[in-house]
């Protein structure tokens, strides 16, 4: 396994990636909002998963920055917050034009969990009294006007568990119908289906789903697409493809054993 | 000469555009505010059409033809108090203020940012992208935000809850009077005794796993009353039972647990705190812990009965490696895989909180589970009937808002499971701009 | 006192909570319970570390198996507390650089910044990305068609895992034709993830939500109390 | 992982693992700057108007408040020249971190081979050190503002919130929140334990308000409204066979899954068929997440290796 995933990262093969419905989905929702749109970035993981979420963290952050829109992060996970740190790196090394307070504003993180997104949806100023640089938020412009999350456009949430898009779509998008979605892992991903399309604009499943929505931003910006740092999902693809098929093969080999002792057995 | 004469109506055309240009956009028109339904008072509705220059515009049809310098880019919302009931008002808010701004085609906002029981009045105007600005149109009259008694939108939720609390309060009720309620059979719980007899024989103990949350889920609580029926019968067998826990508020419930399932067993010497023991509440510390104990003294039965995440798989992975025999519960979608694949019985979502109830043999807790089916059969039932409905309107092909199916069907979706509170029945689409009169 | 405020306290709590969903006038009480309850998840976090300290120590004064470790675990965790609480190397806030205490805890080039950057972020990562191994050798020796639920459990699994890479495409590249393009495994895994995944899926999302309802209503009519222990 | 597969083997595999990994390393430390960190200074001055406002400022004057911060320089821009210069200089703490880094990774990844001391030293270090960023985080995210700075305001808008509008005074109704927190760390005493029962209620009673009104509106109404769907679908051109196909199969699907579900009605005759074709519709379900796992599990792998073959050993370019 180890090999299987080491080889391909030294080769840095690249495939071509295929934009799937939920990728143009998730892009669509971002796209379709006129330009400088209020969007809610919830970064709900930490480091141990940013192997699978940062890359669609960072694909959002570019996408919804090349769009000029407003960009709220937070964080409702302890270890979040660094990760929206890292976004906001991003942004000031790529879109050197966003200024912080007009284009985007980070929040600190909050312990609570979904009783925090149960406490925004009602007041902001409840939870986040001042922005993480210690500003109130009356005095930060794009902050100015906003009483609850329901004055935002969209909620897109980037999420490794719980609280994650679940709580989200409980406590956000179904009871105020804020348009939300939601980027999140492998493992989360099948849950999130039912939801999709009234409760969640769309889901984007670990870094296949990733890949494809780079994708989706690549055809539409080449501005990003000349951007090798945001194509890291894709890169990511070729030792999945790797592993993939020696998980089927172990499979396989298990099965086989498993058969040919049971047939011994019967003999 | 004809040549030049021909031109002059395009020029005339030219000048008449680069005027126009200069002025501003079309404004909006049709300025409605209104006070916003089922709150709490904090917030005013403003609705307008939108500018005749304004591209999003259905009514604008020649969209290319729109002079580029009148299209607008936003529209500017603007508010003054106009009564307070004698309470004090800054300059500022006492006179016309801008609070918010639209992009194009936008026409509808809700300002969130009113006292309740103060008139305010708003004005909106288009502004096109050189910053020209359109006349003001005004809203007829002020509106003062008020409170609602009641959330009508939620008027159905409500009706749902009271339902099921009732179903369940009528259930528990029931047996509590001594009446045998019936539940089938749950394959895995035979399982279970079955697994404990199994380390009896060898001579091997039994771990029990709680899961990693803690005991305000509802999960870790389900896997308490597993926890219970299992340590009594270890208790009857003499059977060791093993409980690491990832909480410490946990351990404290699961030892009171076992205490007094030891007891009722009567074999309370047999009792062993210590086995009930707090680990960490890192994840996967804990996980090392307790895999590291299965690997160590190889337990015949692993019973793994709460919520868990990424732990499942190395869990039930070892206990698979050290043939064990492997029993899980969990509510957890995403880890349900790896225990269907890997013990031999596993308790799916809503079975293992069926289980819980089961087991526990306390008749409040199966009347809930009984009171529980029954809220399940009624959304089955609204489940089939919407469906039908739904059915007939597109084999009838009528317009989705006429007759009775159609009716019906809104109604269904939209007032029973939306968010349009009662309503009236047959109406289609009932009016969610409220009304103030 | 020990039962009986404990169960008042849950029970007026949830329905504060329950009418301020209903009744607009309620809405503020709710806010207000909801504040306290995420401030107080902060003592929940403060209960947790003493909880560490308190069972390491007693395992290092009892002197227990691998008793060395639990140092190394109080050090890391006092150490990381020092440097945090105290804001080792943290420079003031650029907008108010006269307040010392001003800055943020974890600006690049601090203490914690270090301890997050160099210790917490390639040890919880690579005890997570341990689970590849786990899944691989779980593949290997757990994951038998035993039965017919258990293959269909592979089959399902082993489309997706080559839908949703490459290989979908690629296998079927050339050879299938067009009226069957339906059965390419990145279009097959599409299709499952939209009808037999949803549909599964929402079952048991139904069926959890009415055992956590149901639930909670114990709760909330007092009928439930094994939170509160004996006495 | 691996304790069933004989010893000797697995020592070989390793054996050239590492040799191979050692090789590499020397090779590339050779030829690049494999584990250093390069970093420039940075001169930051903030200068105080006449109002006490300060503003950042390049010609810092006596007075004004002045530090340093160090930017980290990317390979691409390291040069010689600026080596040379003295602009960029090595970073004896950063490059340290990094090699930790690596090696704490490596500690980790040794569990393949067994449970052994790096790997329960590595532990024993994720335990402490997060548990401690934690309360770090909790303390200064949410404590200091959200309680601290209701009930002393003055102070700490003084010493660490500037920002903070302090006007209103103490707000004695957070007092409640202080006294269950002090009630709630009686968990710890020997002692008097049940203390601490009153805001666990507390906290119970909040959870089970919430999550009731959450689960109800989202997954129940709204998931029951999701699922009525028509199951004769026309489109443009008349009957749709397809379309058609799919909402019957995915409302049969849904409905065998929840009689599954059922828990007071037998599972004999045709309920019980149904449940077996529901248990199956779950068993795809289990299938499609147990694919979208492995895909999540080993992207998170693969991270980590492009940490070890990027930024520690630059065999591939860092981004």
């Amino acid at each position: 396994m180890l090999l299987a995933v080491a080889i391909p990262i030294l080769m840095k093969t690249v495939f071509p990636e295929v934009v799937s419905k939920q990728a143009k989905m998730v892009f669509d929702a971002i796209d379709d909002l006129p330009d400088g749109s209020r969007i809610l970035m919830s970064y709900d993981f930490d480091p141990a998963s940013q192997g699978e979420l940062l890359p669609m963290a960072q694909a959002f952050t570019r996408h919804c920055s090349v769009k000029g829109h407003k960009q709220y992060y937070m964080a409702l996970w302890p270890l979040g917050s660094p990760m929206v740190d890292l976004s906001i790196d991003t942004i000031e090394s790529e879109y050197p034009d966003m200024v912080y307070g007009e284009d985007y504003v980070k929040f600190d993180y909050k312990t609570g969990g979904e009783a925090v997104i149960r406490m925004i949806t009602q007041d902001l100023r409840g939870m986040f009294e001042l922005d993480s640089k210690g500003v109130s938020l009356d005095d930060i412009p794009m902050t100015k006007n906003v009483k609850n999350i329901q004055d935002m456009d969209l909620i897109i949430n980037v999420s490794a568990g719980d609280p994650g898009t679940k709580q989200w779509v409980q406590f956000a998008a179904t009871p105020f119908g804020i348009k939300t979605v939601s980027g999140c892992t492998g493992v989360q991903a099948p849950q999130m289906y039912p939801y999709i399309p009234e409760q969640l604009a769309g889901v984007l499943g670990a870094i296949k789903a990733a890949a494809e929505y780079e994708a989706a931003i690549d055809i539409a910006y080449p501005s990003i697409a000349a951007n090798p740092k945001a194509q890291e999902a894709k890169r990511r693809m070729g030792p999945q493809l790797v592993a993939h098929c020696l998980m089927i093969i172990l499979i396989l080999i298990g099965n086989w054993i498993f058969f040919m002792s049971r047939k011994r057995g019967q003999a | 000469m004809r040549i030049r004469t021909s031109f002059l109506p395009v020029f005339a055309l030219l000048a008449f555009a680069s005027l126009a240009g200069a002025q501003s956009p079309e404004p909006p028109t049709d300025v409605v505010i209104s006070d916003t339904p089922n709150d709490a008072g904090q917030s005013v509705e403003v609705y307008w059409a939108l500018s005749e220059t304004d591209i999003f515009n259905p009514l604008n049809t020649n969209v290319k033809e729109t002079d580029p310098e009148m299209i607008v880019a936003t529209y500017s919302i603007e508010r003054k108090v106009a009564n307070t009931h004698g309470a004090d008002v800054s300059d500022e808010d006492s006179n016309w203020r801008k609070v918010s701004e639209a992009g194009a085609g936008e026409s509808h906002w809700t300002d969130r940012s009113v006292h309740m029981g103060w008139s305010y009045d708003y004005r909106v105007c288009s502004v096109d992208n050189q910053g020209d600005a359109s006349t003001w149109c005004d809203a007829h009259a002020s509106v003062t935000p008020t409170m609602q008694a009641f959330n009508m939108a939620k008027a159905w939720l409500a009706i749902f809850m009271l339902v099921f609390g009732l179903f369940i309060a009528y259930f528990i009720n029931h047996a509590r009077t001594g009446k045998k309620l019936w539940v089938r059979k749950i394959a895995g719980l035979e399982a279970i005794d079955e697994a404990v007899g199994r380390a009896t024989e060898m001579g091997r103990p039994v771990l029990f796993v709680l899961g990693i949350q803690d005991i305000n889920e509802i999960q870790t609580l389900a896997g308490l009353t597993v926890l219970s029926r299992v340590a009594r019968t270890a208790a009857e067998y003499g059977a060791q039972i093993e409980v690491p826990t990832c909480r410490s508020l946990v351990m404290a419930a699961a030892r009171e647990t076992v205490e007094a399932a030891y007891l009722s067993a009567g074999a309370p010497d047999a009792y062993q705190p210590d086995r009930i023991h707090y680990l960490t509440d890192e994840q996967f510390a804990f996980v090392a812990g307790v895999t590291g104990y299965m690997v160590r003294e190889e337990p015949a039965a692993c019973i793994y009965m709460g919520g868990f995440y990424a732990e499942s798989l190395i869990l039930a992975e070892t206990g698979n490696h050290i043939g064990a025999i492997q029993v899980a519960g969990t509510a957890m979608p995403s880890q349900l895989p790896f225990f269907v694949a890997s013990c031999d019985y596993t308790l799916i979502g809503e079975e293992f909180f069926a289980a819980s109830a089961y087991l526990s043999g306390d008749p409040l807790q199966i009347g809930s589970l009984k009171g529980q089916d029954y809220g399940k059969f009624l959304s089955v039932l609204i489940l089939l009937i919407g469906i039908f409905f739904a059915t007939t309107v597109s084999l009838t092909e009528t317009d989705e808002s006429a007759g009775f199916g159609a009716g019906a069907l809104n109604y269904i979706k939209y007032n029973m499971l939306g968010s349009e509170g009662l309503g009236s029945f047959g109406s289609g689409e009932t009016d969610i701009e409220g009304d103030d009169s | 006192m020990k039962r009986t405020v404990p169960l008042i306290i849950a029970i007026v709590a949830g329905f504060v909570l329950l009418i301020a969903n209903f009744i607009p006038f309620a809405e503020g009480w709710g806010l207000t319970a909801q504040e306290w309850f995420n401030i107080l998840a902060v003592g929940a976090m403060i209960l947790g570390g003493g909880n560490l300290i308190k069972l390491h120590l007693m395992k290092i004064s009892g002197q227990r198996k691998g008793w060395g470790y639990s140092i190394v675990t109080i050090g890391c965790f006092v150490g990381t507390l020092i440097f945090g609480l105290f804001k080792i190397g943290v420079h003031p806030n650029e907008i108010y650089p006269s307040v010392a205490w001003s800055g943020y805890y974890l600006e690049s080039g601090s203490g914690l910044w270090w301890i997050y950057q160099h210790m917490i972020v390639p040890l919880t990562s690579m005890m997570f990305a341990m689970l590849a191994f786990y899944v691989a050798t779980a593949a290997f020796r757990a994951f038998r068609a035993k039965n017919t639920e258990a293959t269909l459990l592979l089959v399902t699994a082993g489309i997706v895992l080559l839908g949703r890479t490459y290989a979908g495409v690629w296998l079927f590249d050339g050879w299938l034709p067009e009226s069957m393009q339906w059965l390419r495994f990145d279009n097959l895994t599409v299709w499952i993830m939209d009808i037999p995944n949803t549909a599964g899926t929402r079952a048991i999302t139904i069926g959890i939500a009415l055992g956590v309802v149901a639930t909670s209503l114990r709760i909330l009519l007092g009928v439930d109390r094994s939170y509160l222990g004996q006495d | 992982m691996s304790t069933d597969t004989p010893q000797k083997s697995n020592a070989l595999i390793w054996g050239i693992i590492f040799l191979v990994g050692a090789i590499m390393l020397v090779w590339s430390m050779t030829t690049s700057r494999t584990g250093q960190v390069w970093i420039t200074p940075e001169q930051q001055a903030f200068t105080a108007d006449a109002e006490g406002k300060y503003s950042a400022t390049d010609s810092p004057a006596p007075g004004d408040i002045k530090w340093t911060t160090y930017n980290v320089v990317p390979d691409s821009e390291l040069t010689q020249e600026a080596i040379d210069s003295g602009s960029a200089t090595l970073s004896w703490s950063r490059t340290i971190g990094l090699w930790l880094s690596a090696i704490f990774t490596l500690f980790i990844l040794s569990f393949l081979v067994g449970d052994n001391p790096a790997y329960k030293f590595a532990e024993a270090m994720v335990v402490g050190t997060s548990a401690g960023y934690v309360m770090v985080i909790g303390l200064w995210d949410v404590f200091v503002p959200l309680l601290w700075g209701k009930l002393m305001p003055g102070f700490v808008q003084m010493a660490f919130l500037p920002g903070m509008d302090a006007s209103g005074g103490t707000q004695w109704l957070y007092i409640v929140p202080a006294i269950l927190i002090v009630m709630l760390l009686f968990q710890l005493m020997p002692a008097g334990g049940w203390i601490s029962r009153w805001p666990i209620a507390f906290f119970i009673g909040i959870t089970a308000g919430y999550r009731m009104i959450g689960y109800v509106e989202a997954d129940l109404v709204a998931q029951i409204r999701a699922g009525i769907v028509p199951l004769w679908i026309t489109g443009e051109s008349g009957f749709e066979f397809w379309p058609t196909f799919n909402a019957i199969l995915l409302t049969v699907a849904t409905f065998s899954a929840m009689v599954y579900f059922f828990f007071s009605i037998e599972h004999k005759g045709l309920v019980g068929k149904t449940a077996r074709l529901g248990i199956w519709f779950l068993m795809i379900t289990f299938g499609a997440s147990f694919g979208y796992t492995v895909m999540g599990r080993i992207a998170l792998l693969a991270a980590r290796l492009e940490f070890l073959f990027g930024e520690w050993l630059h065999f591939i370019p860092t981004s």
